[in-house]
This record gives structure tokens, C-alpha cells and sequence, in this order.
């Protein structure tokens, strides 16, 4: 194989080196790659956004289904406007304390369903060690998140056993990690080498 | 004349021969004459029919229950609503057992609550013909018959189930231990939220990182440098990223004080928005309105990695003197943590997402964990009524643990207690009352 | 002293270099980690070896999209050159739209590298190999193809009317398949074995990432699948299988990949390692 | 009146309190509001993408304006965005799809967007090693904790683990899926309670910083 002659893997694989510049310190190729990234992707995301909320939520419902429901959301979108105008833009509060309020509003039920699943997850379905030390390390790890009591005397020691599980779960969530962190990393050296050099077959 | 006669049959007999041959070859396969025994013919009344309980209505679940032999044969089914039919499923498994015959996004108009259905299966060996398909919608059609054909396969029609109405229902009863619990919870909190407003004394403990706020806006501001303050990835939907917005109304209050500045960039118009009312209010409250500067909290992009991509170029050249990554974080936290360390800034990290907040222990100097960093807002401010429902968030953890060790115990003791046991006594109690 | 505070004053662009080198050193230069070959990649193995008759029929299912490439892409590599040394038939089929890039990408690949090292056997698209066309449906598809596979697709990938391929002959439902694997990290796997193994008896393994591999081990357990390829791994595994037979001259990515991960994970505990020792000694003199 | 704060607190509380009744209410209208308000999200989130835009584009022409310093690159910036909306807008009317695969939109994605995301992303395997060299120091107890489980974990997940010891990577799964699933549901049962907290505090109007 030999050196690519598609203009398309050239410019992949010119912007794969310009970000990959930055480790060695900021620089021009890099500002150039970052800049046009996040230019395309939001000229991408507004694409995507005028598709699929303006025509498909909006236009179509209004015009083709008669759904004026759609009006309420589209009076709110448009008082964030307001903003553009310094003397109304207390205006935008409203749609601000709607996605706020259904925001949370919605969050709740799913957080008792989670607490619910959480517990019952922890209930041991047969006793063994593993079981055992699940409970002592859901229990203490609780006690760790007390916020109204000093961590002195007895819950000073059994939060300091939570504290111990956080660690090891952290270690253990690291080194799980990284395993498909490098696997990216081979795949585009994979890119640079074979498809763009073509040194390696 | 008798040519032309001649001719013309001799063509007919063509185009049909030729008609025939192509039938032919379209056909996949030949019918299984062995496909239906005698004993399968009769498929009576199959299908039973129910609404679909704890529903917002529209929807009526069709079961059937068929002798193994016909576990491989593909079911169709028909829905009459007085003279007109329409199909509900074709070329389903008949071990599949069930189908549900429900409103969907595209279709709005199908199952009526209140109007009577009736339900007849079809079952076939082979997938079943267009052709045949539309014969069984056709109006004037009556399905008494048990078994239509058409050119390659039989196939087997049950008897007519029905009626069956749809109703929507005003409580999910299976959602009810969540609604008691609700219920529980809010009395809970609201109790706390009293012992507060009467002036109960509620304590907090010491969130490492916190203290640190102060310290770290104050360097910033005596080296000259800004602060920067990045939400992460999430939208003002989720709660860690409307518990980030809290706690950089606390922060920019600190700003405000010191006169320095703070730097937001933003992943989300929505979350772009909001931050710049929450520091315009913060200033507000410090008596700086003066020094707040709208451009400051800035949109970046909707993408994962060209936000990580901006916000690294920014700090890389505005060089703040603190960095504050509190919010919801992906695979970007390591990017932005990392980053922010090269420049040597302090940084405070807090998130909700248990992948991440290792990283973030291995890069920030201080790292708010979890529930931690749902509390800092409380922390920095310390409310009574704020304090109170921390305290309660604490009632909750006791109560918790309490149910697992009594679990546990009962695990021992050979019960096998599941949540099933606490639905029961959830229902007893509520009988009770 | 001198050495301490260099490594504790380490640029860290040192460390970027040194991760750099042992992903990019084990392209040049293959080592091949020993490894233990696991059962449930054996079995793949053995039976398209023993059990599939040349001329047989290979069904692949590439079911994933670029970000689950680095993985799953080796393994489809590896199983098509397994069915090239057989003489065994390669069908590729997608239920995604993207998969569609993936197949034709592997066919690219294999093709180009067989023909260029085995000039004596050459292998032709639309003989050997082929990738039938995306069909929207899902489930319907893989059920359909149980009653007729050339008249649920029509065409291959590249527009060939399927009944004029040869490598489509004889081919008319799943019981003229002789084998078939899914690669996949999503619940595709699931309609496969529900459908094409439980209602059509058609034999299959699993090939998906390392992640998935945890869950997908039950189906092996079930008996629904025969073999199961776990990440990068398991087509590390499969390739040493391969090339232990095989005189192959080509690259493996996964054992690479598996070398570069392998190096990587090293490097970093040493750093660590490096650096604990540097603190301590650190420490011990601040102590003194 | 319409100033203060009063009425988006009004807004937000009966919001609220709406989404949390509609959970446990399966008839109309409830049943369907959550999906309902998640599309009126998103349409006002449409909206607000305006007003994002403007925040960008307008940072950049000021700098393009006084020259500041990288004004050059903000060219770029700009001229990125406008070449992908067009392509975006041309590949709909072309192909009454953006995502075509002849439309140059989906290049631009394929050959663009694809290789800088991925690329951003494997920035991560440089960081990971720079920030464990620096940062894993057994200073104390929790982090030479940390650090030993890390680095278990690390050997037991590649082929080197199994030629040490065939017990590694067992016990790599027995952290999993014992200890780190301990704490991983302890942290997770925290975050849901705080999370209610933090929604309680909000639609009872006690946290209201998000309103000025």
C-alpha cells in the first residue's frame, strides 16, 4: 500500500494531527482545528435543530395536523427572545421556570423509582461473603453522605469504611476505563498509519 | 375469418401460459399439503381479550394460548368495529403469545376508548399474501368461515372474540408503594422544612473543597486572572446540572466581592441562558450589577468534543486562576481536568456520574462526590430551610439502611424477603387505613 | 538526588511521547502477547473448521457503527479470511443502515489483502463473498429470511440482482447456511438468536465488545449460542488461532491492538510505580 | 408585578407538581405530559439555539472587528459554520435528507466531524497516563487504596494478568462486581436523595438563584 491519494483521508488526517499538536502545546494548527470544530458542529447541531424541532415539532404539527397545543411552547421559545431587548428580557424568566419546574418535576418520580430498584437490588437473594460485603458497603458508604452529624466517634469510623469502598470503586472504574480509552487511540494510529501512509499493510 | 379466430386463440393460450410461467417463478415455494391436520382445523375461540390495565386508555392486549404444534405458524389478527376491519398484526409467531393493539405516535386514531371490538386470528404456515390480506379488511366479508385459501397455502381463521372495550385508568395501582413512599418522603421533608422555620439549630458537616471556594477565587483574583466555571455536558433537565447552576450562584456571589471575573462556557443554549441570569442575580446581590458583563457566559457548541475542544483553547489562553467543573460530565472530564492542571489552576470538581468522578479525583484538588455536590449550594449557603432539607435527606438515608438490615436479618432467618414482602404490607397497610 | 528531582519534574510531554511509541511500536514491530485461548472462541473456531464442508455457507452479521468499530471490526476481518483458507462462502447482512459502511469496508480489505498474497486462489466479490443490501425491518428480516433470503433482500449492497451471483447458489433459506456469526454491542443479537436460532434452528456465535461480553455469556450457557468472542480479545484469540494454522502475512489488528493495549497498561503502572518510588524518597529525605 | 420573581416561581411550582401527579395518573391528559413537556422542551431549547448562536458568532465578528488576537482563526469559525448550515440546508432540498449519502453533508460528517470528535476523544489515553503518574501517590490510605485497585484492575483486564497469576483477572471481576458495586449503589442511592432535595428545594421556591 501507498500513500493515500483520496483528498478526503488527507484532510482527516491533517486535522487528526492538528489536534493531536496541542500535547505538545498550544499552536496555530491546533487553534485552526478547534475553531473549525466547533464551527461545524454547531452549524451541524442548528441543521439538526431546524429539522427536527422547527419542521417536525412545530411547522408540522401547526400547519398539516391542526395541533395548536404547539402554540403554548412556541410563545414560550419565542419570550426567550426578549433577551435581544434589555427592558422586557425579565420576560424570559417564564420559559426559563417552565423547563426549570418540568425539569424537576419530572426527576422526582424517576429518583423514587431509582431509590426503589437501588434497595431492592441490595436485598440478598442468597447468603454468601459477596452478599455481605455489598450490605456493609452500601450501608457505609450511606453513612458517608451524612451531612447533619459530625463523622466523629461510631460514624466517624463506619464512614471512614465507606470512604474505603469509594476508593476501591474508583481505582477499579479507572482501570476499567482506560482499557477502551487506548482502544480509540489505537484506532485512529490505525487511521494515520494504514489508511493516510499506508506504511503498515 | 377463422384465421383470425385461430390466431387470436393460439395468442390467448400464449399470454396465459406465459401469465402462468411467470406466476411460477414469482412463487417462492409450493404449498405444504401435510401443513394442516385435521385435528388443527377447528381453532375455535383462541383469543382472549382484555384492556390494557393502568393505561392512559387506548389499548386492549390480545393473549392465546395454541397447542405447541403451532408454535411456528404466523399468526395474523383482524379487528371489526361494526362493519369495518382492519389489520392489527400480520406475520407475528403464534409463540409469541401476545400482542397489544395501542395507539402509537403515527397512528393516534386507532383504539377508542368506550367503543366495542371484536378479534379474529388468522394462522398460516407461510407468511400471509397481500392479496389475502386485504380480503380479510374487505367490508363485505364475513369471517365465519374456518379456513380461506388461496393459491398456495390454507389458511386457519378462529372464531370471533368480543366485545372488548378500552378504558383509561385515573391510578397506576402499580405505582402505588412509589406513591406511599412519596408520601412518606414529602411529610418527611415538609416536617424538616417546620423544625427549620421554627428556628430548630441544623448542623452540616464539613464538605472538603468547599472551604476551598474562597481561597481559590480570592488567588485568582490576586494573580490578576479570571475564574472560569464550566456546567458540563448535561441540560437544565437534569438535576446535577441545575445543582451546578446553584452552587455558581453561590460562587459568582464570591466574584462579585472580589471584582473578578467569571468565564461560563456553555454547552447548551438553555444552560447559557439560565447561568447568565443565576451571576447577573449573584452580582446583583454583592451590589456589583456594574461589573457583570452578559458576554462573559458564552455558548460554545452542542458536541461533546468541540465543547471539550473550545473550552480547553479558552483556558489555555485566558488562563484562569480557578477552575469550577461542577455539573454533569462524560468521557470530556479528563479532557477539561487535565487541562485546567497544565495551566495550573485550582480546581474544584463535582459530579453526579460515578465513571467520572475518578478522574476527576486524579486531577482537581478537590472533588465533591455525588450527593456532595447536591448539598454544596446548600453549604455555602446555610439556609435554615436549605439546612432543613438536608436534614431530611439524612432521615431518608437512616430509613434506607434500616430496611436493609431488617432485609437482611429476615434473609438470614430464611424468609427470603424481597420487595414484594413491603408491596404487601404496603397494600395491607393501606387497606387498613 | 539528581534523578529523583528530574523524575519528579518529568514534562509531562515526555509521558504523552512514551504512550504515543507503545501504541504505534507494536504496528511496526508485532509482538504477539502469549495468550490462553478460551473455550468459548475455540468453538467458534472449530466448527467453521470441522463442521462447515467447503463450498459451505458462512453468514456474517455486521451490526455495529463506527464508534464500536475498534473492537468488532477485527473479528469479522478474522472469521472472512477463516472462510477464505476454507474455501467457505462469506454472506455479509446488516440491520442497520450503518453497517452497511462496515461490511463493504471489511470486504474492501479482505479482498484487496487475499488476492494480493494469494494470487493462486483468488477470491471475487460476488463469487465468494457478498454483502446483501440493507432491508429497514429488523426483526421482519431476519424472520423472512427463514422463508426466502434472495427474495427478501433482491439485491446485494452493490446492486446485483442476487439471482444472477453465484456465490448466492443453492442459498434459499437458513437451513442452506451453514453458520452463522453476529457482531454486534447492541440487542440485534437478541432477535437473532430468538428468531433465526430459535424458531429456524440456524447455528450461531456471538462476536461483541468487551463490555457486552458479560451479558451475552448467558446465551452460551443456554446453549443458544456455541461461541462467543469477547472484545478485542477474543479476536486476538481467534487470529493466533488462524495463524497457527495459517501461514498469514497480513496484520492482525486485534492481536496489535491487544500488544498496544497490553504495552499501554504496562507503561502506566510503571509510571506509577516511578513515581511512588520518586515520592518516597522524596519524603524520606524531607523526613530526615 | 410581571418583574419580580413571583410569577416564574408560580410557573415553576405548578409545573412541577403537575409532572410529579402525571406519574401516577395514566389518563388523559396525564398519562402522556411527560411526553408532551419533553417535546415543549425542546421546541423552547429550538428557540434558544438562536440566542447560543448569537453568543458564539457574536464573540467571534467582535474579534474579527478589532482584530483581536486570533481573529484569524475566528474566520474559520465562522466559515465553518455557515459552509455545514448550507450544506445542511442544500443536502434537504437536494435530497430531502441532509443525511444522504451523496449529500456533502454527510463528507462533511464523514470526513470533518468524525476524525476531530475522535480524535478530541483519544486525547483521553495522553491524559489518563499523565494525570495517573502525577496524581497516584500513595499519600495516604484511601489513595494507595485507589492505586492498588487500579492497577489490579489494569493487569487483570490484558493477557500480561493471566500469565502473572490465572487468579487476577477472577479477582478483577470480584471487585466489579462485589466492592465497586457496593459503593457504586451507596453513591447512587446519595445522588437520588440529594436529587430530590435539590428538586424539593427548587419547586418549593426555597433554592431560587436561577431567577434574578
Amino acid at each position: 500500500m501507498a500513500i493515500s491519494t483520496n483528498i478526503w483521508i488527507w484532510i482527516a488526517a491533517l486535522l487528526t494531527l492538528a489536534i493531536y499538536s496541542f500535547l505538545y502545546k498550544d499552536n496555530p494548527f491546533y487553534k485552526f482545528a478547534e475553531y473549525l470544530l466547533v464551527g461545524i458542529s454547531i452549524g451541524y447541531g442548528v441543521s439538526i435543530y431546524w429539522h427536527n424541532t422547527i419542521i417536525t415539532k412545530v411547522y408540522n404539527p401547526l400547519v398539516h395536523e391542526k395541533d395548536f397545543l404547539v402554540i403554548i411552547p412556541l410563545i414560550l421559545g419565542l419570550l426567550m427572545f426578549s433577551r435581544f431587548f434589555k427592558s422586557y428580557s425579565h420576560l424570559s424568566r417564564m420559559p426559563i421556570a417552565f423547563i426549570v419546574g418540568a425539569g424537576t418535576g419530572l426527576s422526582i418520580p424517576s429518583s423514587f423509582e431509582f431509590l426503589f430498584k437501588q434497595v431492592q437490588g441490595t436485598m440478598p437473594a442468597s447468603l454468601d461473603v459477596g452478599n455481605l460485603i455489598i450490605i456493609v458497603g452500601v450501608i457505609t458508604t450511606l453513612v458517608y453522605f451524612f451531612f447533619s452529624m459530625e463523622h466523629k466517634g461510631f460514624v466517624g469510623k463506619v464512614s471512614r469504611i465507606g470512604i474505603t469502598f469509594i476508593m476501591i470503586a474508583f481505582g477499579a472504574a479507572f482501570g476499567y476505563t482506560i482499557m477502551a480509552r487506548i482502544s480509540l487511540l489505537i484506532g485512529r494510529i490505525q487511521f494515520l498509519l494504514s489508511d493516510w501512509l499506508g506504511i503498515i499493510k | 375469418m377463422k384465421k383470425n379466430l385461430v390466431l387470436l386463440l393460439i395468442s390467448l393460450l400464449f399470454i396465459m401460459l406465459n401469465a402462468f410461467g411467470q406466476d411460477r417463478a414469482a412463487e417462492p415455494m409450493l404449498p405444504d399439503s401435510n401443513a394442516i391436520t385435521s385435528e388443527t382445523v377447528y381453532l375455535g375461540n383462541i383469543l382472549i381479550l382484555s384492556d390494557i390495565p393502568n393505561d392512559g386508555g387506548g389499548g386492549i392486549e390480545i393473549d392465546w394460548e395454541l397447542n405447541d404444534s403451532l408454535n411456528n405458524y404466523y399468526i395474523t389478527i383482524v379487528r371489526r368495529e361494526g362493519r369495518t376491519k382492519k389489520i392489527v398484526a400480520s406475520d407475528l409467531l403464534a409463540s409469541s403469545k401476545q400482542v397489544r393493539d395501542v395507539n402509537s405516535d403515527e397512528d393516534m386514531s386507532n383504539v377508542k376508548d368506550g367503543t366495542e371490538y371484536f378479534y379474529t386470528a388468522i394462522l398460516s404456515k407461510y407468511a400471509v399474501s397481500q392479496q389475502i390480506l386485504d380480503y380479510l379488511v374487505c367490508d363485505s366479508i364475513d369471517l365465519n368461515t374456518r379456513t380461506i385459501a388461496d393459491g398456495y397455502q390454507v389458511y386457519l381463521i378462529s372464531d370471533e372474540s368480543g366485545p372488548v372495550k378500552a378504558k383509561a385508568s385515573w391510578f397506576n395501582p402499580e405505582r402505588l408503594t412509589v406513591f406511599v413512599s412519596a408520601i412518606i418522603i414529602s411529610f418527611i421533608f415538609l416536617l424538616y422544612l417546620q423544625f427549620a422555620r421554627n428556628g430548630k439549630k441544623l448542623y452540616i458537616r464539613k464538605i472538603n473543597g468547599l472551604d476551598a471556594v474562597e481561597e481559590a477565587v480570592g488567588r485568582s483574583t490576586e494573580m490578576g486572572k479570571p475564574i472560569m466555571y464550566i456546567l458540563g455536558i448535561g441540560y437544565v433537565t437534569d438535576i446535577p446540572t441545575i445543582a451546578g447552576l446553584t452552587i455558581l450562584g453561590r460562587v459568582a456571589k464570591k466574584v462579585a466581592e472580589y471584582k473578578t471575573k467569571i468565564l461560563v462556557p456553555s454547552y447548551d443554549p438553555v444552560v447559557m441562558t439560565t447561568a447568565q441570569e443565576v451571576v447577573k442575580e449573584a452580582f446583583t446581590e454583592a451590589g456589583r450589577p456594574d461589573i457583570y458583563n452578559k458576554n462573559d457566559i458564552m455558548y460554545i457548541t452542542q458536541d461533546q468534543f468541540g465543547y471539550a475542544a473550545g473550552v480547553d483553547g479558552m483556558m489555555i489562553r485566558e488562563k484562569p486562576g480557578a477552575v469550577f467543573l461542577q455539573g454533569l460530565f462524560f468521557a470530556e472530564s479528563l479532557i477539561l481536568a487535565e487541562t485546567g492542571h497544565s495551566i495550573g489552576a485550582i480546581q474544584i470538581a463535582g459530579t453526579t456520574e460515578t465513571a467520572q468522578l475518578p478522574f476527576f479525583v486524579a486531577a482537581c484538588d478537590y472533588t465533591l462526590i455525588g450527593e456532595e455536590m447536591m448539598a454544596a449550594s446548600v453549604y455555602l449557603q446555610k439556609d435554615p430551610l436549605m439546612l432543613g432539607s438536608i436534614a431530611a435527606e439524612d432521615i431518608m438515608k437512616v430509613i434506607i439502611i434500616i430496611i436493609i438490615i431488617i432485609g437482611f436479618i429476615l434473609g438470614i432467618l430464611g424468609i427470603g424477603l424481597h420487595i414484594e414482602f413491603f408491596n404487601k404490607i404496603f397494600n395491607l397497610l393501606i387497606e387498613i387505613l | 538526588m539528581k534523578f529523583v528531582n528530574f523524575i519528579n519534574k518529568l514534562d509531562k510531554r515526555w509521558i504523552y511521547l512514551l504512550i504515543a511509541l507503545v501504541v504505534i511500536i507494536p504496528f511496526v514491530f508485532p509482538v504477539g502477547c502469549p495468550m490462553k485461548i478460551t473455550p468459548p472462541v475455540q468453538s467458534i473456531y472449530n466448527y467453521i473448521e470441522d463442521s462447515i464442508p467447503e463450498n459451505g455457507v458462512l453468514l456474517l452479521g455486521v451490526d455495529y457503527d463506527p464508534s464500536t468499530m475498534a473492537e468488532l471490526h477485527p473479528m469479522a476481518k478474522a472469521l472472512t479470511y477463516h472462510a477464505f483458507y476454507n474455501n467457505v462462502r462469506v454472506l455479509f447482512v446488516t440491520m442497520f443502515p450503518q453497517g452497511s459502511g462496515m461490511g463493504q469496508d471489511i470486504i474492501n480489505r479482505t479482498l484487496e489483502h487475499w488476492n494480493s498474497i494469494n494470487p493462486d486462489m483468488p477470491k471475487e466479490l460476488g463469487k465468494d463473498i457478498t454483502l446483501l443490501a440493507y432491508v429497514p425491518g429488523f426483526s421482519a428480516v431476519i424472520l423472512k429470511m427463514g422463508e426466502n433470503i434472495p427474495a427478501t433482500f433482491n439485491e446485494d449492497a452493490y446492486g446485483n440482482k442476487l439471482d444472477n451471483l453465484s456465490v448466492m447458489e443453492g442459498i434459499k433459506t437458513y437451513d442452506d447456511i451453514d453458520y452463522m456469526v453476529e457482531f454486534s454491542g447492541s440487542s440485534v443479537v437478541l432477535s437473532w438468536l430468538i428468531y433465526a436460532n430459535g424458531r429456524y434452528n440456524l447455528k450461531m456465535g456471538i462476536g461483541t465488545t468487551a463490555v457486552s461480553a458479560a451479558e451475552y455469556y448467558n446465551y452460551l450457557q443456554s446453549g443458544q449460542a456455541n461461541g462467543l468472542l469477547g472484545g478485542l480479545k477474543g479476536a486476538a484469540e481467534y487470529e493466533k488461532l488462524l495463524t497457527n494454522k495459517h501461514d498469514f502475512s497480513g496484520r492482525n489488528d486485534a492481536s496489535v491492538g491487544m500488544d498496544a493495549q497490553s504495552a499501554a497498561h504496562i507503561l502506566f503502572i510503571l509510571l506509577i510505580i516511578l513515581g511512588n518510588i520518586t515520592f518516597f524518597i522524596k519524603k524520606h529525605q524531607e523526613g530526615k | 408585578m410581571l418583574k419580580g420573581k413571583n410569577i416564574p416561581l408560580a410557573i415553576t411550582f405548578i409545573v412541577g407538581i403537575i409532572m410529579i401527579v402525571s406519574f401516577f395518573i395514566p389518563h388523559r391528559p396525564f398519562g402522556d405530559i411527560e411526553q408532551i413537556s419533553l417535546r415543549w422542551y425542546s421546541i423552547i431549547a429550538g428557540f434558544t439555539m438562536v440566542l447560543g448562536v448569537d453568543s458564539l458568532l457574536g464573540l467571534h465578528f467582535r474579534k474579527i472587528k478589532r482584530k483581536e488576537e486570533n481573529w484569524i482563526h475566528s474566520i474559520f469559525l465562522i466559515a465553518g459554520f455557515v459552509m455545514v448550515f448550507i450544506a445542511g440546508v442544500w443536502g434537504t432540498i437536494q435530497y430531502g435528507s441532509a443525511f444522504d449519502e451523496r449529500s456533502f453533508f454527510t463528507y462533511i460528517y464523514n470526513y470533518f466531524i468524525v476524525p476531530l470528535q475522535a480524535t478530541m476523544f483519544s486525547l483521553l489515553a495522553f491524559f489518563v497516563a499523565s494525570a495517573s503518574y502525577r496524581a497516584f501517590r500513595a499519600r495516604n490510605r484511601d489513595a494507595a487504596l485507589l492505586l492498588i485497585t487500579a492497577v489490579i484492575v489494569m493487569l487483570g483486564r490484558v493477557p500480561i494478568g493471566e500469565v502473572i497469576s490465572p487468579y487476577l483477572p477472577k479477582f478483577t471481576d470480584w471487585i466489579m462486581e462485589v466492592p465497586q458495586m457496593a459503593a457504586k449503589r451507596g453513591i447512587g442511592l446519595g445522588i437520588a436523595l440529594g436529587s430530590l432535595g435539590v428538586a424539593i428545594r427548587i419547586i418549593l421556591g426555597i433554592e431560587r438563584s436561577y431567577l434574578s
